[in-house]
This record gives structure tokens, C-alpha cells and sequence, in this order.
């Protein structure tokens, strides 16, 4: 997808924020924002976010959450432009207008700052052209200025050193600490082949009595992930007789070609 | 009668009047004088220090730069007026320089044409270009200004931290106090950025509302072509 | 035939070699592309300096400098001749600067006569103090030196460039050469600095507290990836 879309990278190479991107999308995509498929915005960020990491490159942090936002914003215009014009009943979809409209209301700002940002960077660019005259005075002048009255000893001026030299602000920002957010870890891909292994063994389970052993709520998430992916490799297949009915998982796979080396490879991470 | 003439007139009259004694003799005349103390200048000066350096009206130093700045951009005069024309040094093609009032002082600047050659000499004062985020949160500080950190971050969508210490590093913004509701530091433009833009005051930016239309031209993102 | 005919001629025949097609359509031509650089050199350029910048040989650059000296001195020209001289700018009265080759190097000063009414402006609005910003500034160069003014500006945050000018004007700060690195001009303190502070040697400043940062951890601005 993103291969036969490279300015989407060239795009988020440089890109410098949720609006900056959000318009550029919806330039690149010369769509309907109802017509921008959220599903492909992401792919295409997490193709480009792999690529950086097959390129050695540390992937930011503030990328990606960046791109949480522009997510989040797409989702809330998206919704927006879904309501039928004139026919507003309740205060929701009020509220969803107004935050239609405060969002078009500051992609217009950002974009008349972008273009003014384009004159003025040219300006600057031309005026550069122009040197100023800035020589050093002429000695004869140099030698009438009053002479320096200098009170300060070396200690005074030390001090004014310290003072110049400690940094203005810290160095590093404050971060939040995600040291409490991980109780152990648990791999995705693990669970997969857990559950994999299970499966082959006895088809189908509910999902109730996949997750019986589970000795923590990560556990839990882990195994709904690793099914969720093995059902997109095609390898189980889902049944609920009713809403809220207990899920049956089918194990669909040839059992001699399934391994859990080949779930896709976002889940590699460990949770 | 055109404004080099009138020049003259008056400068006549501060003759008749004593108060170009200290140019008596002087070659060139106050002319000269206030060319010579442009000299020395390192940074815009305005028209009343230049008027009280070389002990003119500031009305009189107005005319005078005027007539500088044509000197200097060079223009031909028409035949009858020749010889009036070469004795008051006028009548030429341009110079290296011109004179240009610029952040509310005036200063003398290499020409532009020149300025691939100059450039070979004054390494220094080059400067890097900006970045496009640093040129939008220049663009964003000096339309908004006196605006705080958070509020630039909230119209550009990011954090604008680092950005805007490199802008204050190249004396391109400044601190102006803090925000007497948040206590948040607020940032405006200095004059070398005036300076760097060749404009006299912030009034000269280009106008923003053109960039930016009512709500009815929201269209237009779904059609734009770059962005 | 008289000098200033002489010198055209020449500068015709550097037209017709070719030689002079970097300014093939610059207002002013070879002229004032010396004289754009002539009024923003800092330190006097020599003849080779200028010849090699502008693309000229040495003997065009020096008729030139002859031309632009006795331009800036002004003179008046013999009725017969007044048509063809206005049209190449010769003519006029003396200016307020002149052209002066001052130990192998050329730069333009302001006149002479002028030192007077110049050196009352320099003296307007000088102070015997040293600003806060400058005390500081000097107190990093003193600490940090050999440090560039992009490091300094890191360091307090602000841009010192017309700080670093004035400290140098005062004697108190020097050039020490570049960054081999960057090619930034690097400043150190002066004798007569050690002079003023009473002290031998900048080793005979008090020491500082150890944890300071030093330059390592101060990102030069302009290699910094931001910009």
C-alpha cells in the first residue's frame, strides 16, 4: 500500500505535526474526509514506521502519538461530515458541528500560518542577500570611548559565570514513568502458540475456557490479540450463536504448515 | 520643483541661518557629514540620533537620507539639468550600496546583486536557513505576539520547546514578560528580526487574513493541489 | 589622456575578453561589486583578496580602487567632458567616506574632515559601563574560551552578536582564530581583560563549581538537527 503511495513518506519525513499532516492528507487524498479510510491512514503510518525501523532508525515516540492524534481528529471530522446537514436534533450532534467546525476553524489558522511561514522564510532568504554594514570602529574613534569603569572582582565575576553557565532549564523533559504499567511481560506470539497448541488439540473452545488459566488480565489481552491474529492468518474461525453468547473458536489450519513464527509481526512486541 | 531641489533650498537656509556652521568647509557639506556618521553606524539609526550627531532638524536629515538613498540607487538625468545635476554629485549609475530604513533606524547594506561576491567576505552573519518548523513558529509568534509557548504549540499542534529556544538563540525572538493570568513566559519579535526581514515595524508582515478565509473555504483543502 | 579614461578603456577590454561576465547585466558592473564588498569588509581586503573575489586580475581591481577613491574625493569636471561624465558617475562632489588602502588592505572609513562631528555621535549615548548582558557574556568567553559566539549564544540563551562586537571594541575580548570544525570566528579574553580583573592570568580566575556543564553539553545551534 504504502509502495505504490511514496509521498506519503516523503510526507511524514518531514512532517511536523498532527495538522500538517492531516492536511496533507486530505490534499493527497483529494477526498471527502468521509472518504478517507481511517483503516489506510494507518497502515500506511505503520508501514512507514517499520520501514524506519529496518533502516536502524529509533522510531519517536512523539510520532507516533502524534499520529494518535491525527487518528482521533480524522475520527472526530469523519464523524462530523457523517451527520446529515439540516437534519440536527439533539444537542449531540449539535456538539459534534461545533467541534466540526472549532477543528476547520484551526486547520484554516494553521494553514494561513503555514502560507505566511513560506513568505517570510523567502523574504528572509532574499533580505539575506543584502550585508549590512557592521566594521569594526575606527581606531582613532575606538580610542575616544570613556574608559571602562570596572568594579567587579574576580569572585563578583565568577559568580556571574556560575550564574550564566548553570542551565536555564532542565535538561532532559519530564516523563511519565511506564515502569508501573508493565506487571510482567507477556509476549503475543506466545499466547498465539499456547492457544495454537490447545486448539489442535481440541476444536472448538470457548473463548472462556481459553482464557480460564489466564493468571492476569494481560494474559487475558494477550490471548484476545493472538486470536484476533490468527484469525486474520485464517487459522481459527469465529462462531456466537447469540449477542453476548460465549465465543467458539474453530481451528481452520492445516496443522502441519501453522506455526506461530508466521503471525504478523506488530505483535512481536511484548506487552 | 523636485525634491532634490528642495533639499537644497532648505539646506541653503540652515547656511543662511548659521546652523550648518560646522560644515563650513567641509567638503560635501552636511550631506557628507551624515554620510560619514553612516559609517560608523552598526546598527539602524534613527532620524533623531542622526539629526542630533550631525546637529540637524530631524526634518532636514530626512530630506538628506532621501537624497542619499537616490545617490546611491543612481538614475540619469535629462541633459538640461546636467550641470546643476554633476556639481550636486547626482546623475550616476548605481553604487555597491544602498541606504535603507529598515526596524525604525537607517543603515547602509551591500546591494543584493552583489550578493554572491560579498558573501566570499562576510562569513560571518551568514546564517543557516530556518527550518519550516521553526518558520512557523516564528510566523505564529511574531502574528500572535505577546503569546506563550502553549499557544503556539496549540496552533501549530506540537511542542514547540526547542524551536523556540533556537529562534530566542538567534535573536530572532526575546522574552517579553509573563502572562499576568498563567505566568507563562510570553516571546515577541526582536528588530534584528525586523532587520532580517527588511520591514520597519510588525504593521509590515504581510497581511494573515487574506491566508485566511472564512469557514465557506474549507473546500478548498479538498482540492488543493500542494500543501 | 587622463586616468580616468585610462581606466576605462581597461575595463572595456576585460568586457570584451569576457572576463567581466559575472556582473554582465549587475548595475554598476565590476565597480560596484568592489565597492559592495569594500563597504562591508571588516578587516581591509588586500588587492589579490579582492581580485580573486570579484574575478579580476589584480591590475583591473587596483584601477578600479583608484577610480572608486577618486570617485568618493570628488572633483570637478571641464565643461567638454560633463556629458560623458555624468553617465559614468564621475563628477560630483566629496562624499562623506573615503577609500583607504591602509597596510596592504583597502576599506572604506568616513572622511577625515568629518572626525568631529563622527566622533561626537560614537561618544552619544556610550556608557563607561559594561551592561549586564555584556558582563555576562564576558564572564562565558572568559570560562569557555576559545568559544564561538554560536556557543555563547547557546549558552545564555540569547544572541550576543553586537554583546561580542562591543566587548571586542572595548579591548577586553580578541579573535583567536577558527573552529576547525565549523570555521566560526573563536573569541578569547585580552591582557588588558587581566589588566582590568587584576590578575595575571585567566588560570588565576576563582574556579567554578565542578558540575557546571561545560561546552560539550551545549548544542551548537546551527548543527543542531532542528535547524
Amino acid at each position: 500500500m504504502a509502495e505504490s503511495k511514496p509521498g506519503f513518506e516523503v510526507r511524514l519525513a518531514n512532517f511536523t505535526g498532527p495538522f500538517d499532516l492531516l492536511l496533507g492528507l486530505i490534499a493527497k487524498h483529494q477526498l471527502d474526509i468521509t472518504e478517507v479510510a481511517i483503516a489506510t491512514v494507518t497502515d500506511e503510518f505503520i508501514k512507514y514506521i517499520r520501514k524506519l525501523q529496518q533502516l536502524g532508525e529509533e522510531w519517536a515516540l512523539d510520532e507516533a502519538s502524534e499520529f494518535l492524534v491525527i487518528a482521533a481528529t480524522l475520527l472526530d471530522l469523519k464523524a462530523a461530515r457523517l451527520l446529515p446537514a439540516g437534519e440536527v436534533e439533539d444537542d449531540e450532534d449539535i456538539a459534534l458541528l461545533e467541534a466540526r467546525d472549532l477543528l476547520f476553524a484551526r486547520l484554516l489558522q494553521y494553514k494561513a500560518f503555514k502560507q505566511v511561514a513560506g513568505i517570510m522564510g523567502e523574504t528572509l532568504h532574499q533580505e539575506g542577500r543584502r550585508f549590512p554594514r557592521q566594521v569594526a570602529l575606527e581606531e582613532h574613534f575606538a580610542a575616544m570611548l570613556p574608559e571602562l569603569v570596572w568594579k567587579h572582582t574576580p569572585q563578583q565575576f565568577a559568580a556571574l559565570a556560575e550564574a550564566a553557565l548553570r542551565p536555564k532549564t532542565p535538561a532532559e523533559p519530564p516523563r511519565v514513568a511506564l515502569g508501573h504499567l508493565h506487571g510482567s511481560n507477556v509476549s503475543v506470539k506466545e499466547q498465539a502458540e499456547v492457544l495454537g497448541r490447545r486448539l489442535q488439540q481440541e476444536s472448538p473452545l470457548t473463548f472462556r475456557s481459553l482464557i480460564a488459566d489466564a493468571e492476569s488480565t494481560l494474559v487475558v489481552v494477550a490471548r484476545f490479540l493472538a486470536l484476533l491474529e490468527l484469525f486474520r492468518d485464517r487459522a481459527v474461525s469465529f462462531d456466537q450463536l447469540s449477542p453476548l453468547a460465549d465465543l467458539a473458536i474453530h481451528w481452520t489450519a492445516d496443522r502441519r504448515d501453522w506455526s506461530a513464527e508466521n503471525l504478523s509481526e506488530e505483535f512481536e512486541e511484548q506487552l | 520643483m523636485n525634491p532634490s531641489q528642495e533639499t537644497h533650498q532648505q539646506w541653503a537656509e540652515w547656511d543662511d541661518a548659521g546652523h550648518g556652521s560646522a560644515f563650513d568647509g567641509l567638503p560635501g557639506g552636511a550631506k557628507a557629514a551624515l554620510e560619514a556618521v553612516l559609517m560608523v553606524v552598526d546598527e539602524p539609526a534613527t532620524e533623531e540620533e542622526l539629526a542630533a550627531g550631525v546637529g540637524l532638524t530631524v526634518e532636514a536629515v530626512r530630506s538628506l537620507l532621501a537624497e542619499l538613498q537616490r545617490d546611491y540607487n543612481g538614475y540619469t538625468v535629462k541633459a538640461p539639468e546636467v550641470e546643476s545635476a554633476s556639481s550636486a554629485g547626482i546623475g550616476s549609475s548605481p553604487r555597491g550600496f544602498e541606504l535603507r530604513n529598515i526596524a525604525g533606524g537607517w543603515r547602509i547594506y551591500s546591494r543584493a546583486e552583489f550578493a554572491e561576491i560579498v558573501g566570499k567576505y562576510v562569513l560571518e552573519g551568514q546564517t543557516a536557513r530556518l527550518t519550516q518548523a521553526a518558520l512557523e513558529t516564528l510566523a505564529v509568534i511574531a502574528y500572535r505576539q505577546p503569546v506563550s509557548r502553549a499557544r503556539v504549540s496549540a496552533i501549530r499542534g506540537v511542542n514547540v520547546d526547542s524551536v523556540v529556544r533556537t529562534l530566542a538563540q538567534r535573536g530572532l525572538i526575546e522574552d517579553s514578560g509573563t502572562d499576568p493570568e498563567s505566568g507563562a513566559i510570553l516571546y515577541r519579535t526582536t528588530s534584528y528580526f525586523l532587520e532580517r526581514m527588511g520591514i520597519g515595524s510588525v504593521g509590515e508582515l504581510p497581511q494573515l487574513s487574506p491566508h485566511l478565509p472564512g469557514l465557506d473555504g474549507i473546500a478548498e483543502f479538498y482540492d488543493a493541489e500542494t500543501m
